[in-house]
């Protein structure tokens, strides 16, 4: 048997399988109408089908997951820009641009907005269209420059905070928590989570690990003698982060799978 | 092929296929997961447990539908456990989105007593739904004053003078504890205002993003209890001897993590065992 | 003029806003939203450049043969649809196609691509976490302890619930400063080459 | 007649009803709890008002001492509300609510709009009038009025000092080690795996004639991490481009699109190539995450590239490619700042650029001194962080004070 009688046989037994569960599907509806169960069933049926396409893919790339995928991006894209005319050109562009399109498209018209102003990335937008143009085609950098530099010039200053200023100031922590003297510390020792061992320890942790995870960054110095087991200490702390942020994401995307297995043997299959 | 270097070079379809199984089985296997509540879920078991019918508590269902896997289930059991226990439950919420889902909780658990317990709480008597009003922690430091600042009526608009539980309970005095069950900050509030500023008894249930942060209050005993993720509301339920949709789902979990752990396991065996053999083959060379 | 006028333009937008978040005075302000405005406004005809290039490489595809070009159609046909439900004058995002077709196509197909992540995490579990060196093992140690607590473990349940917590919180927190610091330096210097012009391959050539 | 019947007949029924009613409610004791309007607590003193600094002058700065029943008592405080108005006697009708604050706070910062069809319109350099409430249980205290009051803008913000600071020293820092490595001093840089890997991966692609796939994960040109993998697909794409193997780069974004292919297009005139270049290697997908991840997956499964490149912005997407890739059999490099995602490439990936290590590779890749110099300018930034923990964490065991906690976080009054 060639795979193509294979693959013929498949997709035949697979479009039986679909008609069959229409037609159940439609037999148990809920509605009155006649038309909305048929319309129901048919919309179970296919997004059950698309789902098992999907998961085909875990055995091999086949026709069914290609058909899957290219329907799901192009529905994709052609939501996407509908979503982009409603909300930007409309929702943005047409209330401070013209009274008549705002009138149209029942948006209301903004009196008080710069309505000069509003032309500039309009030519901005008209030059980045002459890409398509083959002769005149690299007038379209201005229009790449414009965004680009306005957002390296937001990317500039607006993060230093954030991810500079306060995480080093916030490294500023008390490394002797409740220090009474050596006496008192070794006296009331223990391994609580709630203790001063364990509040003092960590504290130490936190400090030590920011100090030798900024060395491990560092590119210019060569990683050698004490420099070398600082950054091989950052990593360490790197690698028991990655490596317990991975085991607690588990829990979080089997979750996600029983979601899809639910969907398939109770919405579709009424077993559960 | 030596059995190593097959299991080394084992294709990834056949974990796959273990995980679907083994996913699979515990939707309609049912079998008690064997699960060990920690302490701070015990604490607050233990705390409702003690109390005496009659006593008065507030569980505040602060979490929205977003939250509503890992969250309802823990307040199905507190809800039911109360209940059964004839205590006086004040409900509410300070979650803008959960109002509708609160109240339908707190109705659906009361009916379903009568199934198991042979009676049904009735509302105003047993049982009290406050609804929802904006700033939590305007609403947290009134009900520090009295009850009627921020609710003068229940959900359903009767007043609180008219409701038969709610006669002379004035405050948080008058309640032995608060348990808060909370998707975010709401929590925060609660410690400050609640706790900070009434001293009230506090425990809270977060979902499994937020539990870390809030072990700390946990451990400086500023809460009586915590229960985590959806982990924390199946033990939760297998402490009220009452499984439900956590525990469902955590016999998934618990599976599927096996499996996942039997593989790292089969995984190193063979890549020592192979070492092992080879470095032998290179010493008999 | 090919090269000067894009660098130029670069430099003093780049410069503008950098200096804007300094400035809090009304015009400062009324300027940024005005930039960010004119972005999403850009934004718009890059959108014709988008169709432009999917209708092209897939019509490519359809005319030459090449492998599986019946699969573009499916995509353009699809895209084309929805547009056309979308934009039609009948409820637009609104419309009981655009929604069924939404609702019973799009959302199933992303729910079960994310579901994907359950088998992958479990087969790069399996591959990946291997004792082959001292850093590895660390990462399989760390990984292990926190899967463990999910099993039902016993008198160890308490120990390995709360080592796993302790590593979420106190060496994570060190490390994600650690990474933070360097990512903010690191962002300021590539914003400052873009906006100096000293990284400029962007712009191209000639 | 009719009529006047009709009426004493209603007046009947209302009162027998009022009397029905107030017999139900007397055989109801009032509960003790029950809400009664306490006294009012005191009002706040001293009410204090300035103009916002730091603001777009459509701020004031409200600030009062808290009432002598704040926290404690019958008549305690449970919030104050903060009011205000263009006139000191206006009806209370024209009192605007500014704002509620909970007990012991005593202050406030009143962020009016700025548009003047707002409702909570601010306006700038007009004379503002407030009124301070002392809220207690159902009642409220008399107020405390001020005013009037200004609001100007400001033409430089003082709570950013320490950015302009820093942005200082690392423009001098730059400049410094810019004109030094021009000066041909040489700037020593450690190696790096992740970078070492690409110029042998792109080798392999050649021997094994398959495409190299690089993808700039899913931001959007506003984002320093897609910024940053531009600057490295230039390199990237010249390397291609003198090896003469082919590459493939699908784009979320039409922009992004728009200026990969000049940077592509670019990196093979650099080479030596430009006729190499093909417009559709460099094509846009779609602007979803996931059918995004769904279209790059196929290519991967079906292209087989021998090496896959992920840097930039990724979210949950970081898995699902990674292990198609390695389900392809391809060599991978992965690299983003979403510390979030680093745990799956480190785990799926041969090699992955962390954190910052994205930003420093086209300085790598580069080898120019200008780029160079950066990198310099970086580590000595790192370097004043690390003496500055240090610095301060010593004067802080020293001293015992908690006065520099947050060194950087200056009060606004």
């Amino acid at each position: 048997m060639t795979s193509k009688t294979a693959m013929r046989i498949l997709t035949a037994i697979v479009a039986l399988i679909f008609l069959i569960s229409w037609i159940m599907k439609s037999g148990s509806g809920m509605s009155d109408s006649a038309f909305t169960n048929v319309r129901d069933g048919f919309l179970v049926t296919f997004a059950v089908f698309l789902t098992l396409s999907i998961f085909s893919f875990l055995y091999r790339d086949n026709p069914f997951y290609k058909f899957a995928e290219s329907l799901y991006v192009g529905i994709s894209a052609g939501y996407w820009m509908c979503y982009g005319f409603w909300s930007t050109v409309v929702g943005n562009f047409v209330p401070r641009a013209s009274r008549s399109l705002s009138e149209f498209f029942h948006v209301p018209y903004q009196e008080h907005a710069d309505h000069i102003l509003i032309y500039i990335p309009i030519i901005f937008g008209l030059i980045l269209l002459t890409r398509l143009l083959p002769k005149i085609g690299w007038l379209s950098r201005w229009s790449l420059a414009f965004i680009i530099g306005a957002t390296a010039g937001l990317n500039l200053t607006r993060y230093l905070r954030s991810d500079f200023i306060s995480q080093v100031s916030n490294s500023f922590i008390p490394l002797f928590v409740d220090w009474k003297g050596v006496g008192d510390f070794v006296n009331h020792i223990s391994l609580a989570a709630d203790g001063q061992f364990i509040a003092i320890l960590s504290n130490w942790v936190i400090f030590v690990g920011v100090m030798c995870g900024l060395v491990y960054f560092f590119f210019s110095k060569e990683h050698k003698g004490a420099f070398g087991v600082a950054s091989r200490v950052g990593i360490w702390i790197l690698m028991v982060t990655f490596g317990a942020s991975f085991g607690y994401t588990v829990m979080g995307r089997i979750s996600l799978l029983v979601g899809r297995i639910t969907f398939l043997f109770g919405d579709w299959l009424n077993i559960l | 092929m030596t059995f190593n270097e097959r299991l080394l070079a084992l294709d990834r379809r056949w974990v796959f296929l273990v995980l679907t199984i083994f996913v699979i089985i515990p939707i309609f296997v049912k079998f008690a997961v064997p699960l060990s509540p920690p302490k701070e879920v015990r604490d607050v078991y233990n705390f409702i447990e003690d109390l005496k019918p009659g006593d008065y508590i507030l569980i505040s269902l602060d979490y929205d539908p977003g939250s509503l896997a890992e969250l309802h289930p823990v307040a199905m059991a507190m809800l039911e456990q109360c209940y059964a226990k004839k205590l006086k439950v004040i409900t509410l919420t300070l979650s803008q989105t959960g109002a509708q889902m609160a109240e339908e909780a707190v109705r659906d658990v009361a009916d379903s007593c009568l199934v198991y317990h042979g009676f049904k709480p009735v509302p105003g008597i047993d049982y009290v739904y406050l609804g929802y009003k904006p700033y939590p922690g305007l609403i947290i430091l009134g009900m520090g004053m009295n009850f009627r600042i921020p609710f003068p009526q229940d959900y359903n608009g009767t007043t609180l003078d008219s409701i038969p539980m709610m006669r002379g309970i004035k405050n948080y005095d008058n309640i032995k504890g608060v348990i808060s069950l909370s998707a975010g900050n709401v929590s925060d509030m609660w410690v400050a205002d609640g706790n900070g500023r009434y001293n009230v008894k506090l425990a809270f249930a977060q979902t499994g993003v937020g539990v870390a942060d809030y072990y700390p209050y946990y451990q400086s005993g500023q809460i009586f209890g915590i229960i985590g993720g959806m982990k924390g509301a199946a033990e939760y339920e297998y402490l009220c001897k009452n499984p439900g949709t956590a525990t469902d789902a955590m016999r998934t979990q618990v599976f599927a993590h096996a499996v996942v752990i039997v593989f790292i396991i089969i995984g190193n065996l063979a890549f020592f065992l192979g070492r092992r053999a080879k470095a032998r083959t290179q010493e008999s060379k | 003029m090919k090269r000067q006028i894009p660098l130029v333009l670069v430099f003093i937008f780049g410069m503008l806003l950098a200096i804007q978040y300094f400035v809090p005075s009304e015009p400062s302000q009324r300027g940024y939203e005005f930039v960010l405005d004119w972005i999403t406004i850009i934004g718009i005809f890059a959108m014709v450049l988008g169709i432009w290039s999917q209708v092209h490489v897939g019509w490519s595809k359809i005319k030459h043969r090449s492998e599986n070009w019946q699969y573009s159609i499916v995509a353009l046909v699809s895209m084309f649809a929805m547009i056309a439900f979308g934009l039609s004058p009948f409820g637009g995002l609104q419309g009981t196609i655009f929604r069924l077709i939404y609702n019973n196509v799009f959302i199933p197909i992303q729910a079960t691509i994310f579901s994907l992540l359950a088998f992958y995490i479990a087969s790069a579990s399996y591959r990946a976490f291997r004792a082959r060196s001292a850093v590895s093992t660390v990462l399989l140690v760390a990984a292990l302890l926190l899967m463990l607590r999910v099993l039902p473990m016993g008198p160890l349940a308490d120990p390995i619930s709360s080592i796993g917590s302790w590593m979420l919180l106190v060496p994570n927190l060190a490390a994600k400063r650690a990474i933070a610091i360097g990512v903010g330096l690191g962002g300021v210097a590539t914003a400052l080459k873009i906006v100096l012009g000293i990284e400029r391959s962007y712009l191209g050539k000639d | 007649m009719k009529y006047i019947i009709l009426l004493f007949l209603t007046c009947l029924s209302l009162c027998l009803s009022q009397a029905i009613l107030a017999q139900t409610a007397s055989s109801d004791p009032p509960a003790e709890a029950a809400l009664v309007p306490s006294e009012p607590p005191a009002p706040p003193g001293n009410l204090t008002l300035k103009d916002l600094p730091n603001d777009d002058g459509h701020g004031i700065a409200v600030k009062w001492d808290l009432s002598p029943d704040d926290g404690a008592g019958a008549k305690s405080v449970i919030s104050y509300d903060i009011y205000r108005s263009l006139s000191p006697d206006a009806p209370d009708s024209l009192w605007k609510k500014a704002g509620t604050v909970v007990l012991g706070v005593k202050s406030y910062a009143d962020k009016g709009n700025r548009e003047s069809d707002n409702d909570d319109y601010l306006p700038k350099k007009t004379n503002l009038y407030y009124r301070v409430y002392a809220v207690g249980a159902g009642v409220r205290s008399v107020a405390a009025a001020a005013g009037p009051v200004q609001a100007y803008d400001n033409w430089f913000n003082t709570l950013k000092v320490p950015e302009l600071i820093f942005c200082v020293v690392f423009l001098i820092l730059t400049v410094r080690f810019i004109n030094m490595a021009k000066r041909g001093i040489d700037l020593y840089v450690r190696p790096l795996a992740g970078i070492e890997a690409i110029d042998e991966a792109i080798g392999r692609a050649t021997e094994m004639g398959k495409p190299i796939l690089y993808c700039l994960g899913i931001g959007t040109a506003g984002d320093i991490a897609t910024i940053a993998s531009f600057t490295i697909l230039g390199r990237v794409a010249r390397k291609v481009a003198e090896y003469q193997t082919s590459m493939i780069v699908p784009c979320i974004d039409p922009i992004v699109m728009t200026i990969a292919q000049e940077t592509v297009k670019a990196g093979y005139a650099d080479a030596g190539r430009p006729d190499a270049y093909k417009e559709d290697s460099v094509y846009y997908v779609t602007s979803q995450q996931f059918p995004y991840v769904a279209a790059v997956n196929g290519t991967i499964i079906r292209e087989k590239p021998a090496t896959n490149i992920y840097l930039g912005y990724f979210l949950a997407e970081s898995l699902l490619l990674a292990e198609t890739g390695v389900m392809a059999g391809s060599i991978q490099i992965a690299g983003t700042d979403q510390v979030s995602q680093l745990p799956f490439f480190v785990v799926a990936c041969d090699y992955t650029l962390l954190g910052e290590e994205l930003y420093a590779a086209s300085a790598y890749l580069g080898r120019e001194p200008l780029l160079l110099g950066t990198l310099k300018a970086q580590d000595y930034l790192k370097a004043i962080a690390l003496v500055c923990i240090f610095a301060l964490l010593a004067l802080r065991v020293f001293t015992g004070a908690d006065v520099i906690h947050k060194p950087f976080d200056m009060p606004w009054w």
